[in-house]
């Protein structure tokens, strides 16, 4: 599939995740897998290919947890990576449009958990309300709008498109090859990256708020009544050192005293993704929101517009009249529009 | 992330005071993604139900979510959620754009399936 | 007013077409008339204003910057070259309008509009005095053409207009190479007076002085290659008798009078300057095609059975006199040369009206249909014959003085050109100019003098004299009753019968067959004072030109005299290398692209039997 | 001729020249003078626009007429008074109109000799010129008179048109003769060929009219081109195309030729004159050109008096002469001058001799005497050149107006077979002198001028040495001559009354103002199928068509020009060496050695003298070419006057069919014609189709090709794009594996 890189850094960093021989395997047996599990008209081999995409899944998850058993994660990674996986798998496998949308929503949900794990509170439960409360069910809707009647020789009420997948073969080997390369270029680039920030970088948004810090103190038991966060002469600042560590108390009219961080005294992860947004990524908002705007306007337009049909559809019909009307003994388009007339 | 393993943990989430991550952890996490992503781009390519290319279009920003949070809790920071917010929106719009598309096209042909659409073949 | 004047002139017939946009249609000849002849006028002040004892100078400089950044600005100025072509561009101005009136009938708004943006875009040519300015409006001269040619061309416009476009544009794609690569190398240079980057002609001009031969070489043959496709030279001016032939009137006109001269004034006033040294070099062979061009366009417009396509190709013959006075590189044969643009400019664009005018009214262009016209439009003949005669270089009008120093520059050998026979004429006669040609090629353009009398009194034997010949539903009964007996009197009588026609008797068939074949407004049969007051100046000024050109030939000494400095002043510095590479231009044309209407036609159709089919079944699938 | 002889020739040029005293009497600058002779452009342009305005307001009277008869007496007038002032008639004088193009480069310039060029619009006015003006816009002036009245049936437009283009071949030919460079000669010999292509051309309706017109055109052209490119050589060599300069610089050469060492004169002033000979042979239809020259008798006849006769054609004689000293510098020019001029004047005469249109026997004939004039250039009597141009354009004004007013008063009727006897018929006495009197002339009869300027070429043809066959041959010529021009008087002038109309093509010279048109309706009606039973159908005709009289401006037009072509014989006596012409010459650039009989008597018969038969040519040749003139008559007059008893037919008639092929080729004009068709205009016309297909199909084919290529191409390729989400979104995602590819093994 792909050649295993000859230098020796980038090759040492892929070895130390994830021996290649794994990853190349497991990509090439997830191919596989996912190729048979893929909708098609034939019974029965759907689930081979899912179990077999498993299998291979499994084997690279574990051949990398193996490798870097000290690093491994958490237990319920493991349970959400799967859940999430197995049913991004049956999004793209199943037949019915409507299962593919509620596995869709188990992904959602999965992947919701991932963040947790991965303190990302706020994100999380935005995923689940917007994903799963919002845009899945207009796809519900859609899904359920955009049917069609069901009709005898249709197997099981199924449309065409849904029964048999398009250029499966194709389709999975370009998807794997681009797995494959992907993971070997982050595992050999990951080798490199370093954390940028600290335990106490969170903590900056604290600094900001004093009032927060006050209640964390006074339930704490540090601050005495009387007592508040000083502040800066000059800026009028919060007096509060965050790598230091530190707090500067001041009661009174000048008595001031410094006193430890407590330990309680955290950044929550909403006030921290809220600083980013607001401080760092002011732009970002904004793009979003017009983003939105336009989306809203746009589906307005869309919806009110009345449907036409159009040109290649009308000429089918128009086959399909010409066909029955020269079938009644009427004769080419002439005798349509003398039919207009009459 | 606790070194231990700690299956009685009340909390599934490892927030608190959150420590830094290990490069080999967020492997596992880029590697759920890329496989996510690789899922996402089979069933666009395969599936030819226009909805359901959509959510699978849908999957690839899920496996572009993970990515970026992942690295968000590596880096300590909170610039990859913010991200995901913009790409949440995106989806958002996407699917409201996309859907109300769909409809229409749905009624003029009356079939979902996206090669009905070839207008642009040369 | 005085240093803004040539940007003025760019500006006002720009300012007239935006103007004509939000005016009703009814207006729209009147408000082209007004904006060309104010910009006539403007013209007139400039030659008032222009000091023409320092005529070989740029004068009325102005600058607007632009993109300073790049170097890039609006920068104009003109000497005396650049102004005499200006203010032939100027005069066609209110021709071309005048002579549209009847002409053009219909979306009469947007084509008086490009006719004045055009008129704007020519002029920025001839004013520009920076490289990006002079090839904007250069190129932007195919817009408004391309469209008047395809609007209101005749029967084949589309393909004509394509190929125009294509054709000329592929040209000029290859020239920008050139003239982009010598403002890079200019800008690699960094001479004092410029810094980074500056499209100022000057400064390019006196950096591209230090271009290395080979390099030269290449940037002339990429500047010809652009340029020569617009004279047009031999092999590359097969587009020009079917643009000609498919263009309106008011678009032959222009074509011929002004936007063939882009191409000779291209080379004139960057081929040569930008590259001498080559132009030296292979100027021979250059010589070679126009003489070619003169021969065989000669030729082919002797079989020409179609008026306007013969003007056409006589085109193509006449411009390779021009290019052969330019490569003879002395200053008898460059003044020349840019005399014999002014010249083809009047005399040929007033064939082409001339023939509008029987367009106008027979509505065939076809030799074999019309004939002895002298019986039947003295006045039209008498134009006809004077600017052809204007066309076969007769003394005492103007082409003669142009074509006659174009072969007399050619004439005269070089030094170091193998014609050591006709010995060093430097040396041995003060009076004569050398060149970089030699006799035999004057001897054997000379005979394209012989080959333009035969095919121009061919058109005017045909056309003009001998029996009448209308086409079948035109004049007076189709074929002329004279030529038996009565003949003497024709011209008399016939022009009794005009007399009384125009004044609205109506002769019976005549009228019945205009009304038939158009709806147009019935023109009386010899030309109308309008189209007289048209042709009258072109004819004053082929006169005076013939006669005493003695001003022109001194508002261009300057000029010519520098670049025949150039030219001998390079050819002497480079080592004449033996075997040199051919730059050849090769014929590069994008042919037009059939839209392929067909499909789209069908589908019309079948969507209207829908909508029938609607009527019918109160609407399928709905 | 040999080699011995052409430089026993070129040795006697040398010496004659050397006797000659002032070889280049331009050495010395020009004054200026003579402004008076700006008049005559002056007043025919006058002429011309009024014309045009006459036309313009539709003018129907004569006042055309009588407006270019006023201002051509004043032209005259004006260089009558030149002449008599003596302004020019001994040395050159310029008069200096205005500059026209006129330039000079940068430092290089400077006055004269500069980096440029000068060819103003200035006259040089020296005695040939004047001599040349002289009987320029006299005889104009006479024509127009005679034309006033032949053109009378057209008054109106074309009357207007006629006497426009009059004025304006006026103006050309005095741009012509008197311009002081070459370049102003050059608008003025372009000039007179327009003016000749328009009035030739001025029954345009007539399709051979047409023809000829533009034939005479673009054979003019060629020969033009030959003097273009003589005149870009003059430059070329002398820095200057202005007579001053350019005969001061040949006058360095003509040292060398004096001295007979041709060797030092470049070859390329050599070639000068060969090239100028070209344009003048062109102009005066000598042997390769001469074809337009019959055909140009389709114009009216005023216009071939004038224009084809009597002034236009003898423009190269005039060319030739002006340049005589370029001329004389080529080892060359001259013989072959001689020769093509002797060679045209027995080719013409033979094709004169078989012809039967009265008008072409005079073209024929003109040619033929403009043979003469070349020849005698060709030997070295430019006197008997310019004194033959003099009487030539007399009596052959003379002869041609005669023609004309019989072909007026006969409805255009030109055949000699069907008139006859017109000297007995009332009112047409004085055409009928004037006739003989023409007729006299052209064939030599003894005392008329034409004997006098005649005899001067052969004698000297016969003087100058490697000449003698020349001589022989013009004898022979002058005997057809007599023989063809009397034949014209006896068919057509005595003998008995006969005649019959004009056909239709004619028509247009005669109808109209007199209420023939009725009449001509009825005789046209019988066509062209009389054939030669005529001679019944003729009188009946006779009673209804009644030829006119030509009217009192026609009939003193000729008596005047009777009366000069007697008188100017006096010239041959008027001075000393030679008579007036020779004076004239003597004091212009065509100035030769005296007059041969003079050098004879002077030089004691030197001693490289030709010689006619052992005796003195200049004692001998007045007697020898008078009897072979009465031979000539005298077979004319037995061959066609005694015993002719009908218009068709003469004695002669049972003689040509024993010549057999001879006198059929004769008769088609020994089928020159014809030739260039088949060799030079056929050929020029498939190799046009050629062109034209080759343009169509190769060349623009290519530029078709490169356009359809990339068509193509597009079409070709066109369905890779199968518009379908999952092709580009395949095309994409593995696009970007392999690209990422790339860069993973590349990096690597």
């Amino acid at each position: 599939m792909t050649r295993v890189s000859r230098d020796g850094q980038g090759n040492a960093a892929l070895e130390s995740f994830l021996s290649p021989l794994v990853l190349y395997l497991a990509c090439a047996l997830g191919a596989a897998g996912v190729f048979l599990a893929l909708p098609r008209r034939a019974k029965g081999v759907q689930p081979i290919g899912g179990l077999i995409a498993a299998v291979a899944g499994g084997l690279a998850v574990l051949g990398l947890t193996a490798a870097n058993i000290a690093d491994r994660p958490n237990i319920y990674f493991y349970i959400f990576a799967v859940v999430a996986l197995g049913g991004a798998l049956r999004v793209i496998t199943h037949q019915r449009p409507v299962y593919a949308a509620l596995f869709f929503i188990l992904t959602i949900i999965a992947t919701a958990g991932l963040f947790l794990l991965l303190s990302a509170e706020f994100m999380a439960f935005a995923l689940i309300i917007v994903y799963a409360g919002a845009i899945l069910i207009t796809y519900l809707f859609v899904i359920m709008l955009a049917t069609q009647a069901p009709t005898e020789d249709a197997m099981e009420g199924l449309a065409d498109y849904d029964i048999e997948a398009r250029e499966p073969l194709a389709a999975t080997v370009v998807g794997f090859v681009l797995l494959a390369v992907l993971s070997t270029m982050v595992f050999r680039g990951l080798g490199q990256v370093t954390p940028r920030g600290d335990a106490t970088s969170g903590d900056e948004i604290v600094a900001m708020m004093p009032g927060r810090v006050e209640t964390v103190l006074r339930r704490e038991g540090v601050l005495q009544s009387g007592e508040r966060v000083a502040l800066d002469g000059e800026t009028g600042r919060p007096l509060i050192d965050v790598k230091a560590r530190t707090i500067t108390l001041a009661s009174g009219t000048d008595a001031t005293r410094l006193v430890p961080w407590p330990p309680s005294l955290t950044a929550r992860n909403v006030e921290g993704v809220g600083l980013a947004l607001i401080g760092r990524h002011p732009g970002t908002i904004e793009i979003a929101g017009v983003i939105l705007l336009m989306a809203m306007l746009g589906a307005v337009v869309l919806s009110r517009k009345q449907v036409q049909l159009d040109e290649a559809e009308k000429s089918r019909q128009a086959r399909t009249l010409a066909q029955s009307m020269t079938a009644n003994g009427a004769a080419g388009p002439g005798a349509i529009r003398g039919g207009g007339v009459a | 992330m606790s070194a231990t393993f700690d299956p009685l943990m009340v909390t599934i989430a490892q927030a608190g005071a959150p420590a830094p991550m290990a490069g080999a952890t967020l492997a596992h996490y880029l590697f759920v993604s890329a496989v996510m992503f690789a899922l996402g781009l089979i069933g666009f390519l395969t599936r030819r139900n226009l909805i359901i290319m959509f959510l699978c279009t849908e999957l690839m920003f899920q496996a572009a979510g993970i990515a970026l949070i992942a690295f968000s809790r590596f880096h300590l920071n909170h610039t990859g959620e913010t991200f995901v917010i913009f790409v949440l929106t995106v989806a958002a719009a996407e699917a409201a754009m996309a859907l109300a598309l769909v409809v229409l096209l749905f009624r003029r042909r009356e079939s979902l399936d996206a090669e009905q659409w070839d207008e642009m073949s040369g | 007013m005085a240093q803004s004047i040539l940007i003025l002139l760019i500006v006002v017939p720009l300012a007239f077409a935006a103007f004509l946009a939000w005016m009703p249609r009814k207006h729209a000849p009147a408000i082209a008339l007004m904006g060309t002849s104010l910009a006539a006028l403007l013209g007139v002040y400039t030659a008032l204003i222009f000091d023409w004892n320092l005529s070989g100078r740029f004068q009325l400089e102005n600058t607007v910057q632009w993109l300073p950044s790049l170097g890039v600005a609006l920068q104009v100025g003109v000497d005396g070259v650049s102004l005499l072509l200006v203010l032939l561009t100027l005069l066609l101005g209110p021709i071309c309008v005048l002579c549209s009136v009847t002409a053009i009938r219909e979306r009469i708004k947007t084509y008086y509009g490009w006719l004045l943006v055009l008129q704007a875009a020519m002029t920025g040519v001839f004013v520009a005095r920076d490289l990006i300015l002079f090839y904007v409006c250069f190129e932007f001269t195919l817009v408004p053409m391309f469209i008047l040619i395809s609007l209101y061309g005749s029967t084949n416009r589309r393909r004509a207009a394509i190929k125009f476009f294509l054709y000329t544009f592929t040209g000029s794609i290859i020239a920008l190479a050139g003239l982009v690569y010598v403002a890079w190398f200019a800008a690699g240079r960094a001479l004092p007076g410029s810094s980074g980057w500056t499209f100022d002609l000057d400064i390019l001009m006196r950096a591209a002085a230090e271009l290395p031969p080979s390099t030269q070489a290449w940037v002339l043959g990429a500047l010809l290659l652009g340029f020569a496709v617009k004279v047009p030279l031999f092999p590359l001016h097969t587009w020009l008798p079917l643009a000609h032939t498919e263009a309106p009137t008011a678009g032959s006109v222009i074509l011929a009078g002004v936007l063939l001269k882009l191409g000779t004034y291209g080379i004139f006033r960057l081929a040569i300057p930008f590259a001498p040294a080559a132009f030296a070099e292979y100027a021979p062979m250059l010589a070679g095609l126009s003489i070619v061009g003169i021969l065989y366009g000669g030729l082919i417009c002797w079989v020409q059975t179609d008026v306007k396509k013969l003007v056409a190709y006589s085109s193509v013959a006449h411009l390779g006199f021009c290019v052969l006075g330019m490569t003879a590189g002395n200053e008898i044969g460059l003044t020349g040369s840019v005399l014999y643009m002014i010249n083809h400019g009047l005399s040929t664009g007033a064939l082409f009206l001339l023939i509008g005018m029987i367009y106008e009214r027979y509505h065939t262009r076809d030799m074999a249909k019309l004939g002895g016209l002298a019986a039947r439009m003295p006045v039209w003949s008498t134009f006809m014959v004077f600017f052809v005669m204007a066309s076969v270089g007769l003394p005492g009008l103007n082409g003669f003085i142009s074509e006659v120093m174009c072969l007399l520059g050619a004439f005269q050998a070089s030094d170091n050109w193998g014609s050591g026979a006709w010995g060093s004429v430097a040396d041995a006669m003060p009076g004569a100019t050398p060149g970089l040609l030699g006799p035999w090629y004057a001897a054997i353009a000379g005979v394209g003098m012989i080959i333009a009398a035969m095919y121009l009194l061919q058109l005017t034997g045909k056309v003009v004299w001998g029996p009448l010949v209308e086409p079948t539903g035109h004049g007076h009964g189709g074929r002329d009753h004279g030529g038996h007996g009565l003949g003497g009197h024709d011209s008399a009588e016939h022009s009794t019968a005009a007399a009384s026609h125009a004044g609205g008797h109506g002769a019976g068939g005549a009228d019945a067959s205009h009304t038939a074949t158009s709806d147009k407004p019935h023109l009386p049969t010899d030309l109308t004072p309008r189209e007289i007051g048209i042709l009258v100046p072109l004819a004053v000024l082929c006169l005076a030109l013939g006669l005493y050109p003695k001003p022109v030939l001194y508002a261009i000494d300057g000029s010519v005299a520098q670049t025949a400095n150039l030219i001998r002043e390079a050819g002497a510095l480079k080592a004449r290398p033996a075997g040199s590479p051919q730059v050849e231009p090769a014929p590069v044309e994008g042919a037009p692209a059939e839209s392929d209407g067909k499909a789209s036609a069908m589908a019309e159709e079948a969507a209207g039997s829908v909508a029938a089919g609607d009527a019918v079944t109160g609407g399928p699938g709905r | 001729m040999t080699a011995t002889e052409l430089s026993t020739f070129t040795l006697t040029l040398a010496s004659l020249v050397q006797e000659s005293g002032h070889a280049a009497p331009a050495h010395s600058e020009p004054a200026a003078g003579g402004m008076a002779t700006l008049l005559v452009p002056v007043f025919t342009l006058l002429g011309t626009v009024l014309c045009g305005l006459f036309a313009a307001f539709k003018v129907k009277s004569k006042l055309p007429a009588w407006t270019t008869v006023l201002l051509l007496a004043a032209s005259f007038a004006a260089i009558v008074y030149t002449y008599a002032t003596g302004q020019g008639t001994t040395s050159p004088v310029i008069a200096h109109g205005f500059d026209w193009i006129s330039i000079t480069w940068g430092e290089f310039g400077s006055a004269g000799h500069g980096h440029g060029i000068a060819a103003n619009f200035s006259f040089y006015v020296d005695a040939l010129t004047l001599l040349w003006m002289l009987f320029v816009t006299g005889l104009g002036t006479l024509i127009a008179l005679y034309a006033s009245e032949y053109m009378s049936h057209d008054v109106g437009a074309g009357y207007c048109r006629f006497f426009a283009a009059f004025n304006l071949f006026v103006f050309s030919m005095s741009c012509l003769v008197m311009a002081d460079n070459f370049l102003l000669l050059y608008l003025g010999w372009e000039g007179v060929g327009l003016c000749s292509y328009l009035l030739i051309g001025y029954f345009y309706k007539k399709p051979s009219a047409v023809a000829a017109a533009k034939k005479a055109f673009i054979v003019n052209r060629i020969g033009d081109l030959g003097l273009a490119l003589g005149v870009f050589l003059i430059y070329v060599q002398f820095g200057s195309v202005e007579y001053k300069a350019v005969f001061a610089e040949a006058g360095r050469y003509i040292d060398a030729a004096r001295a007979g060492h041709f060797d030092q004169i470049p070859w390329q002033v050599q070639l000068i004159p060969l090239l100028l000979m070209v344009g003048a042979f062109g102009k005066s239809a000598q042997l390769p050109l001469y074809v337009w020259l019959p055909d140009a008798m389709e114009g009216p006849t005023p216009v071939s008096a004038l224009i084809h006769a009597a002034t236009m054609v003898t423009a190269g004689v005039y060319l030739v002469a002006r340049s005589y000293p370029l001329f004389l510098c080529s080892e060359t020019a001259l013989p072959v001058v001689a020769w093509v001029g002797t060679l045209t004047a027995l080719l013409a005469a033979t094709i004169g001799m078989a012809q039967f249109d009265i008008k072409r026997i005079m073209a024929y004939s003109t040619v033929s005497q403009l043979g003469y004039m070349f020849a005698g250039l060709g030997v070295l009597t430019s006197t008997g050149a310019a004194f033959h141009v003099l009487t030539h354009a007399f009596f052959k004004a003379l002869l041609f107006l005669c023609c004309g007013a019989v072909m007026h008063g006969f409805a255009g009727q030109l055949d000699l077979r069907k008139l006859s006897g017109v000297w007995k018929i009332p009112g047409w006495k004085v055409v009928s002198v004037g006739m003989l009197i023409g007729c006299a002339n052209l064939s030599g009869f003894p005392l008329t001028p034409g004997f006098f300027s005649k005899d001067m070429i052969l004698a000297e043809a016969f003087v100058t040495p490697g000449m003698a066959a020349i001589g022989w041959l013009l004898l022979l010529t002058a005997g057809l001559t007599a023989y063809y021009t009397f034949r014209v008087f006896f068919r057509v002038f005595v003998g008995p009354v006969e005649y019959e109309p004009g056909d239709e093509l004619h028509a247009h010279d005669d109808h109209g103002h007199d209420g023939h048109a009725e009449a001509h309706g009825t005789v046209h009606g019988h066509g062209d199928s009389h054939g030669h039973s005529a001679a019944t159908g003729n009188h009946g005709h006779a009673g209804h068509f009644h030829p006119h009289a030509p009217g009192w401006a026609i009939n003193t037009v000729l008596a005047i020009l009777a009366t000069l072509s007697i008188v100017a014989a006096g010239l041959y006596f008027m001075g000393d060496h030679g008579g007036w012409a020779a004076n004239m010459v003597h004091h212009s650039t065509a100035a030769l050695p005296p007059a041969p009989a003079d050098h004879a008597a002077e030089s004691g018969a030197g001693h490289a003298h030709g010689s006619f038969l052992g005796m003195d040519p200049h004692a001998v040749m007045y007697y020898v070419s008078a009897v072979v003139g009465f031979i000539g008559i005298g077979v004319a007059f037995w061959l066609h006057f005694a015993g002719r008893t009908t218009a068709a037919t003469s004695r002669a008639d049972a003689l040509v069919p024993k010549l057999g092929a001879v006198a059929r080729a004769a008769q088609h004009k020994w089928y020159v014609d014809e030739i260039y068709d088949f060799l030079l205009v056929k050929p020029l016309w498939v190799l046009s189709h050629i062109f034209h297909l080759i343009d169509a199909l190769l060349v623009d084919g290519l530029v078709d090709f490169a356009g359809w290529v990339p068509r193509t191409v597009g079409k070709v390729i066109r369905p890779a794009q199968s518009g379908l989400l999952h092709g580009y979104a395949i095309g994409m995602a593995g696009g970007l594996a392999v690209l990422l590819l790339i860069v993973l093994l590349a990096v690597t």
